[in-house]
């Protein structure tokens, strides 16, 4: 029987569009706006300033704190601005903005370290957080901060995350299918790190040739075993990825590292894997351009900071009437208003929604038949929630463990009411945290 | 490319297509089985007492809207389900203008004034039937004898009064007395499998209803199959007890709920006053409904235990 | 005078007071009541005998029996009290039984709780009538010898069951074709 | 004997709810049924409280206004003397004994004495004959019936809190709707009991 | 003086607005003659006490003064209920234990403390009078309502025609609670005010 676990949906998958086209390499683009915060965590702080003339790969904002991650530039050529500019998770973050010179320079810095055997946990641990990586599923967690757990805190299993969930989104598959090896290396160098001898890779089995691949390359290691899931949303949520694979649950308000597991991006591995191979940091990733108004859907390697509008011109631009720009999937992603923000370390992909596709029906009264509470991933009653929400009743909204909810969008997705319940939930916890931070 | 206008509502964007519209008129179809087994049973007559019940209950709707000055929602086909379950509920020779005063106290007091769909703390049909039953006792045990048309008593009554039980035949198909829609298992069963397909109702609240009501009936030394297919029980269980408003939203509260309806009606079929205790039984569950809930919060995902 | 004493006092005056008019009230109406209930009880006495119209009273086997005379000292009838358990609470009935002619000679219910427009219709004469020249020996079972009301099958059920577990001792008492 | 006593408590629960069938207890089932936890406090003071009484009620009658024929008159007075006193006595002792328990129910004690079924309770006894069992069972059944109309009619209501109650009906005439509505399916249990 | 009279009739009617000391008006209001009988009971007691209660305000110690109270109100309600049994057995019979219940109806109480132990006799017959009446005409009218459509029938007399069909609900407890609720619902629709509930105590 294929792992899961219980809740979650089965929306339509649509990734037909993208999951046979080979990932193709992104003209280098001739402005790149670099966000000091592409992570969670304390924001870089820039270290160039306008005038100064930079090369790919070179570190231009620097991570103070402990939970952050440097960020490096990912062209050649001259900073132009260091200003707040729009974000694509919202309102305006300090930038750094860099004029293409063409040349594509690579830093001086940047070799190739020593292969993965001779490196010590402590260096490769070095090595994940001078490249600045972090994940790349979308929310980015600085990895190097994931794989040193607090002391009393033992890891005994690191699980790749191959299932790409949302629908439309091929990133992942394809970066699965074309590079397998890397996506084991990454796993390696993280068993390596962290002294784990259990590594999973999970794949949703509407991936077989990404499964076949993944089973290819891990033939001859040892102790790196491939999990195949069940397709069905949120499979790829971190707490639901741990529980299929291993049985455990994250308890409430804790982190994966509480049952002794990692949970990792595919991408995030074949990024760490490229700067295992050439001391690259992070300044490109895959990212699925797609949807119902876009007209040659892609999958993109893309330089970060490359601004929307620049990426969905290089697919054909748009088809019809655009009515919603999603960063991400259409399940979590954030949709955006304007198309001059930049594709960020997270950004797994662009979603173009035609303005038909835009679902924008009335919400009709709450008829209690409990479709959320069994999609509800964290078996949460979304349609309470999100009652108590609408009133304001903040207490009894975090006694219903409203805190807990991961804001997938299964409840909001199979409401017959329509009722925005995924936005209820978030409202009530952003007023529960704002409760607790006084 | 800069002057497009998107739409930045929250995630998810999007929405599985599901509608209340589509899950009321789901069912209203998948009732029109056991309908079309009454009004072949009983002939014309149920037709027009179908017809006169819906249309009550969609006007009285569409008039309590008007007079609170809020939208009118009939279109949602959530009074159509109440009025044609309350024919179905209502012994075929029952006089229209009783059907009609049953579906106006179904809709008005049994779901406008809590403030219409969604709100109503118990079944609107179950309300219009009880209240029928309690206020004209007599023409709603008056029953029709499907075969010749003379009025006769209820397999359940014959069964309370004389010991007799009914050929399962007869029972299974609803060639029997009894209540307009109740009296064909086939149909109601076909009608509720319908539903259990499109996943419009749970398999949980029938299954221990009518798994509790088979189980007391075998310990208390009565025939189970005659119980299950006898009086309101199969139509109770499939079209009633499984009112998503008005029954619990937990997986365990669904059980409870069916084992409770189960045993209440056991308790009333076999030792009260009435010969029949379906509607009591889901209507008693539809008051519990609430208690059910706040007890039966599932555990959440990683939700520590309490020692 | 202190805090204490004088809420004692004021108690005490009030109980007092209040002792002393109720026990004056209960002076008044205790004659009245006991004719009230005295009245009552002959009237349905009388009802269920016909052309009765004096009583005594006599306790035989553990059973309150009351003899229905007429004016002329002639014994008309039996009457005795018996209780039901009806749909919603106990029906208490006057039965009135001659044992001459083994018949009863009428009912009537005192008192009941049965349901409205229902089973409360076993108080009415179409119901109660039918008891009137029934033989005691008949089987009293409902939709059988018993006519029934439509819609409440209970209530005149538990009517006819009490009247024909208190005739057992009855006839025993006074059999049928025995004086009385 | 047992099988009497079951009839009692099914009776006084179910078939004869002294709120839904018997019109008794109303003014507290409006006033503390807006939420179950205040309905269960309450509903367990009063059982609590009902079941003493009846006690003492049998007591008084028995040993008391009867010897002395003081029955038809005084009765009214000393029942209900004696609830307002025992009320305050159970009222002390609580406070005494468990301070946790006197504030789970002790704010609703003061609003028993005036609660109708404590005193109907106390009357009936008399007239329906119970011995020293039956009465204590009757009165902890009328205490159980109680608690279990406050608990449903309270989590009904707290559900209306999310509805949109017509603003004439909102307050007590909802409530009584839904009493109204409560006591036709308590009906349903109506010839449960022979009694 | 004629305030505190009307104010019982309408604007604080114990029913309607106040809604208290309900118990009795869901009970007997089966027929309008049980609503009148009822009502003017209730009155007697009320006015009684009201009377007593005012007369002794100052000499009633205010620690004691509960108890006063209920043994005032037990001895009216125990003479009306002797009298009851005594001149109207039948009556009485219907009342059942409604009749001694008038000792816990709170509107009584409620009067009593709130009203007569603080202003005149005058003043306190007045709001007693309006109170007790407002009290009778509201279970009187329920009364009506549920005679009418259970009975057919208005204080005894035939006024429905042969063929009417008794709503039996309306004799049965749920008809009380659903009539008492509607008319609840008219009179704020009438007055426009939510309504209050008063608490006992």
């Amino acid at each position: 029987m294929l792992k899961t676990f219980r809740g979650g949906i089965h929306p339509p998958y649509n990734k037909d569009l993208t999951k046979h086209k080979p990932v193709e390499t992104a003209k280098l683009p001739d402005r790149v706006i670099i966000p000091m915060s592409q992570h969670v965590g304390a924001p870089c702080e820039p270290i160039v300033k306008v005038g100064d003339l930079v090369k790919k790969g070179q570190k231009i904002g620097e991570a103070r704190a402990f939970v952050s991650a440097p960020i490096h530039a990912s062209i050649s050529g001259k900073v132009t601005a260091v200003e707040p500019r729009p974000h694509p998770g919202g309102g305006m973050v300090m930038s750094v903005v860099i004029e293409s010179d063409g040349k594509d320079e690579l830093f001086e810095g940047i070799n190739a370290p020593k292969p993965l055997a001779e490196l010590s946990p402590d260096e490769i641990k070095n090595l994940i957080r001078e490249s600045g990586i972090v994940g790349m599923g979308g929310a980015g967690f600085p990895t190097q901060v994931k794989l040193s757990p607090p002391p009393g805190k033992t890891i005994d299993t690191i699980i790749v995350n191959g299932a790409e969930c949302e629908p439309y989104l091929t990133a992942d598959h394809r970066l699965m299918v074309e590079r397998p090896d890397d996506v084991v290396l990454g796993l390696e160098a993280i068993m390596k790190a962290t002294g784990v001898k259990n590594g999973y890779i999970a794949i949703e089995e509407n991936k077989p040739d990404a499964i076949e691949a993944i089973r290819k390359a891990i033939q001859a290691k040892d102790g790196i075993e491939l999990v195949e899931l069940a397709t069905k949303y949120p499979q790829g949520g971190e707490k639901q990825l741990i529980n299929a694979v291993t049985g455990r649950e994250v308890p409430s308000g804790g982190l994966p590292m509480d049952v002794h597991v990692i949970v990792d991006n595919a991408g995030t591995c074949a990024a760490i894997a490229n700067a295992i191979k050439t001391g690259m940091p992070l300044v490109e990733r895959i990212a699925t351009v797609t949807g119902t108004a876009v007209n040659e859907p892609k999958n993109l390697l893309i330089r970060i900071g490359t601004p929307f509008s620049e990426i969905i011109e290089q697919c054909g631009g748009f088809k019809g009437e655009a009515g919603k720009v999603i960063m991400g999937g259409p399940m979590m992603g954030l949709a955006q208003s304007v198309l001059d923000v930049p594709a960020i370390k997270g950004t797994s992909g662009i979603l173009v929604l035609a303005k038909n596709d835009v679902v924008l029906s009335e919400q009709s009264p709450c008829i209690r038949c409990a479709r959320c509470v069994d999609a509800c991933p964290i078996h949460l009653l979304p349609t309470t929630l999100g009652k108590f929400a609408e009133r304001g009743m903040w207490t009894e909204a975090e006694e219903y463990h409203a805190l807990d909810c991961i804001e997938c969008g299964c409840c909001a997705y199979v409401c017959p009411a329509h009722i925005p319940l995924t936005q209820l939930i978030r409202l009530a916890k952003n007023h529960i945290m704002a409760a607790k931070k006084k | 490319m800069g002057e497009y206008k998107f739409i930045t509502t929250s995630s998810p964007h999007i929405h599985s297509g599901e509608s209340v519209q589509r899950i009321m008129f789901n069912v209203a179809g998948a009732l029109m089985l056991p309908a079309a087994a009454g009004i072949y049973f009983f002939g014309l007559r149920a037709l027009v007492l179908i017809i006169i019940t819906t249309l009550a209950a969609v006007l009285t709707e569409a008039i309590f809207q008007k007079l609170r000055g809020k939208p009118i929602t009939v279109w949602d086909g959530s009074a159509v389900v109440t009025g044609i379950l309350l024919a179905l509920n209502l012994p075929p020779g029952l006089p229209l203008w009783m059907a009609v005063v049953g579906a106006a106290i179904a809709i008005s007091l049994g779901k406008q004034v809590y403030g219409g769909i969604g709100m109503n703390p118990f079944n609107p049909a179950l309300i219009g039937r009880v209240f029928l039953m309690i206020t004209f006792p007599v023409q709603m045990t008056t029953w029709i004898n499907p075969v010749d048309g003379t009025t006769g008593a209820t397999p359940l009554q014959i069964m309370k009064m004389q010991g007799v039980s009914t050929d399962y035949i007869k029972l299974f198909l609803g060639n029997i007395g009894g209540s307009l829609g109740e009296t064909s298992a086939f149909m109601i069963i076909l009608g509720g499998l319908y539903l259990l397909y499109k996943g419009y109702i749970e398999w949980r609240i029938p299954g221990f209803y009518l798994g509790t009501v088979a189980i007391l009936s075998v310990v208390l030394g009565r025939d189970p199959i005659f119980e299950l297919l006898s009086g309101g029980l199969m139509l109770g269980a499939f079209f009633m007890a499984t009112d998503m408003v008005t029954s619990p939203i937990s997986r365990l509260g669904k059980i409870i709920f069916g084992i409770g309806a189960g045993i209440f009606t056991v308790i009333i079929r076999f030792y009260g006053g009435y010969p029949e205790g379906v509607s009591f039984s889901i209507l008693l569950m539809n008051a519990f409904t609430p208690v059910i809930n706040r007890y039966t919060v599932p555990r959440i995902y990683g939700e520590v235990k309490v020692r | 005078m202190n805090q204490y004493t004088r809420m004692i006092v004021v108690l005490v005056a009030i109980s007092l007071a209040a002792g002393a008019l109720l026990a004056f009230s209960y002076e008044v109406t205790n004659p009245k009541i006991q004719e009230q209930a005295q009245q009552a009880l002959e009237q349905a006495v009388m009802k269920v005998i016909p052309g009765a119209e004096k009583m005594t009273t006599v306790e035989k086997e553990g059973m309150t029996l009351y003899i229905g005379t007429d004016n002329q000292g002639n014994k008309k009838g039996i009457a005795f009290k018996t209780t039901g358990s009806g749909f919603s609470g106990p029906i208490e009935i006057m039965v009135g039984y001659n044992p001459k002619e083994g018949k009863l000679t009428g009912i009537e219910i005192l008192s009941m709780s049965e349901t409205p427009g229902l089973g409360a219709r076993i108080k009415e004469p179409a119901f109660t009538d039918q008891f009137k020249g029934k033989s005691v020996k008949d089987d009293f079972i409902p939709k059988k010898d018993v006519k029934v009301i439509t819609g409440a099958t209970i209530s005149p059920a538990a009517v006819s069951k009490a009247i024909k577990s208190s005739l057992a001792t009855v006839t025993k008492i006074y059999p049928v074709g025995g004086d009385f | 004997m047992l099988k009497e006593l079951f009839f009692i408590i099914v009776s006084s629960v179910l078939v004869n709810n002294f709120v839904f069938s018997r019109f008794l207890g109303n003014c507290p089932f409006l006033g503390v049924s807006s939420k179950t936890e205040t309905a269960v406090g309450m509903g367990m003071a009063t059982t609590f409280v009902l079941t003493m009484t009846a006690v003492a009620a049998y007591f008084i009658q028995h040993y008391i206004l009867m010897p002395f024929g003081l029955a038809p008159f005084l009765q009214i007075v000393s029942f209900i003397l004696v609830i307002a006193s025992l009320v305050q006595l159970v009222e002390m002792v609580v406070l005494k004994i468990s301070p946790a328990l006197y504030n789970a129910f002790g704010i609703y004690l003061p609003l028993i004495t005036t609660n109708c079924i404590v005193l109907a309770v106390a009357l009936l006894i008399p007239l329906k004959n119970y011995n020293l069992i039956e009465s204590t069972i009757f009165g902890l059944g009328a205490g159980l019936g109680f608690t279990l109309a406050l608990i449903l009619m309270s989590g009904i209501r707290e559900d209306m809190e999310f509805g949109d109650v017509p603003d004439a009906l909102k307050g007590p005439a909802i409530v009584f709707i839904t009493a109204g509505l409560l006591a036709m399916i308590f009906l349903g249990f109506a010839g449960l009991v022979p009694l | 003086m004629v305030k505190d009279f009307v104010n019982g009739l309408w604007g604080e009617n114990p029913i309607f607005r106040a809604v208290i000391g309900i118990c009795s008006a869901l009970a007997v209001t089966t027929a309008g003659q049980n609503g009148i009988a009822m009502g003017l009971a209730l009155t007697f007691v009320l006015t009684c006490s009201s009377i007593l209660v005012s007369i002794l305000k100052n000499i009633i110690p205010s620690k004691v003064r509960i108890p006063c109270y209920i043994i005032v109100i037990a001895t009216f309600t125990t003479i009306v209920d002797l009298f009851m049994k005594a001149y109207f057995p039948a009556l009485y019979q219907v009342m059942g234990i409604f009749i001694p219940l008038i000792v816990v109806n709170c509107i009584v109480l409620w009067r009593a403390e709130g009203f007569a132990s603080k202003m005149s006799l005058i003043r306190s017959i007045a709001d007693a009078l309006g109170m007790g009446l407002g009290y009778a005409w509201a279970i009187t009218l329920i009364s009506i309502v549920r005679e009418i459509l259970g009975s057919g029938t208005l204080f005894g007399i035939h006024i429905m025609g042969a063929n009417f069909t008794h709503w039996v609900i309306m004799l049965l407890p749920p008809g009380a609670f659903l009539v008492m609720g509607i008319l609840v619902g008219i009179m704020n629709m009438i007055t426009r005010k939510p309504v209050k509930n008063t608490h006992c105590h």
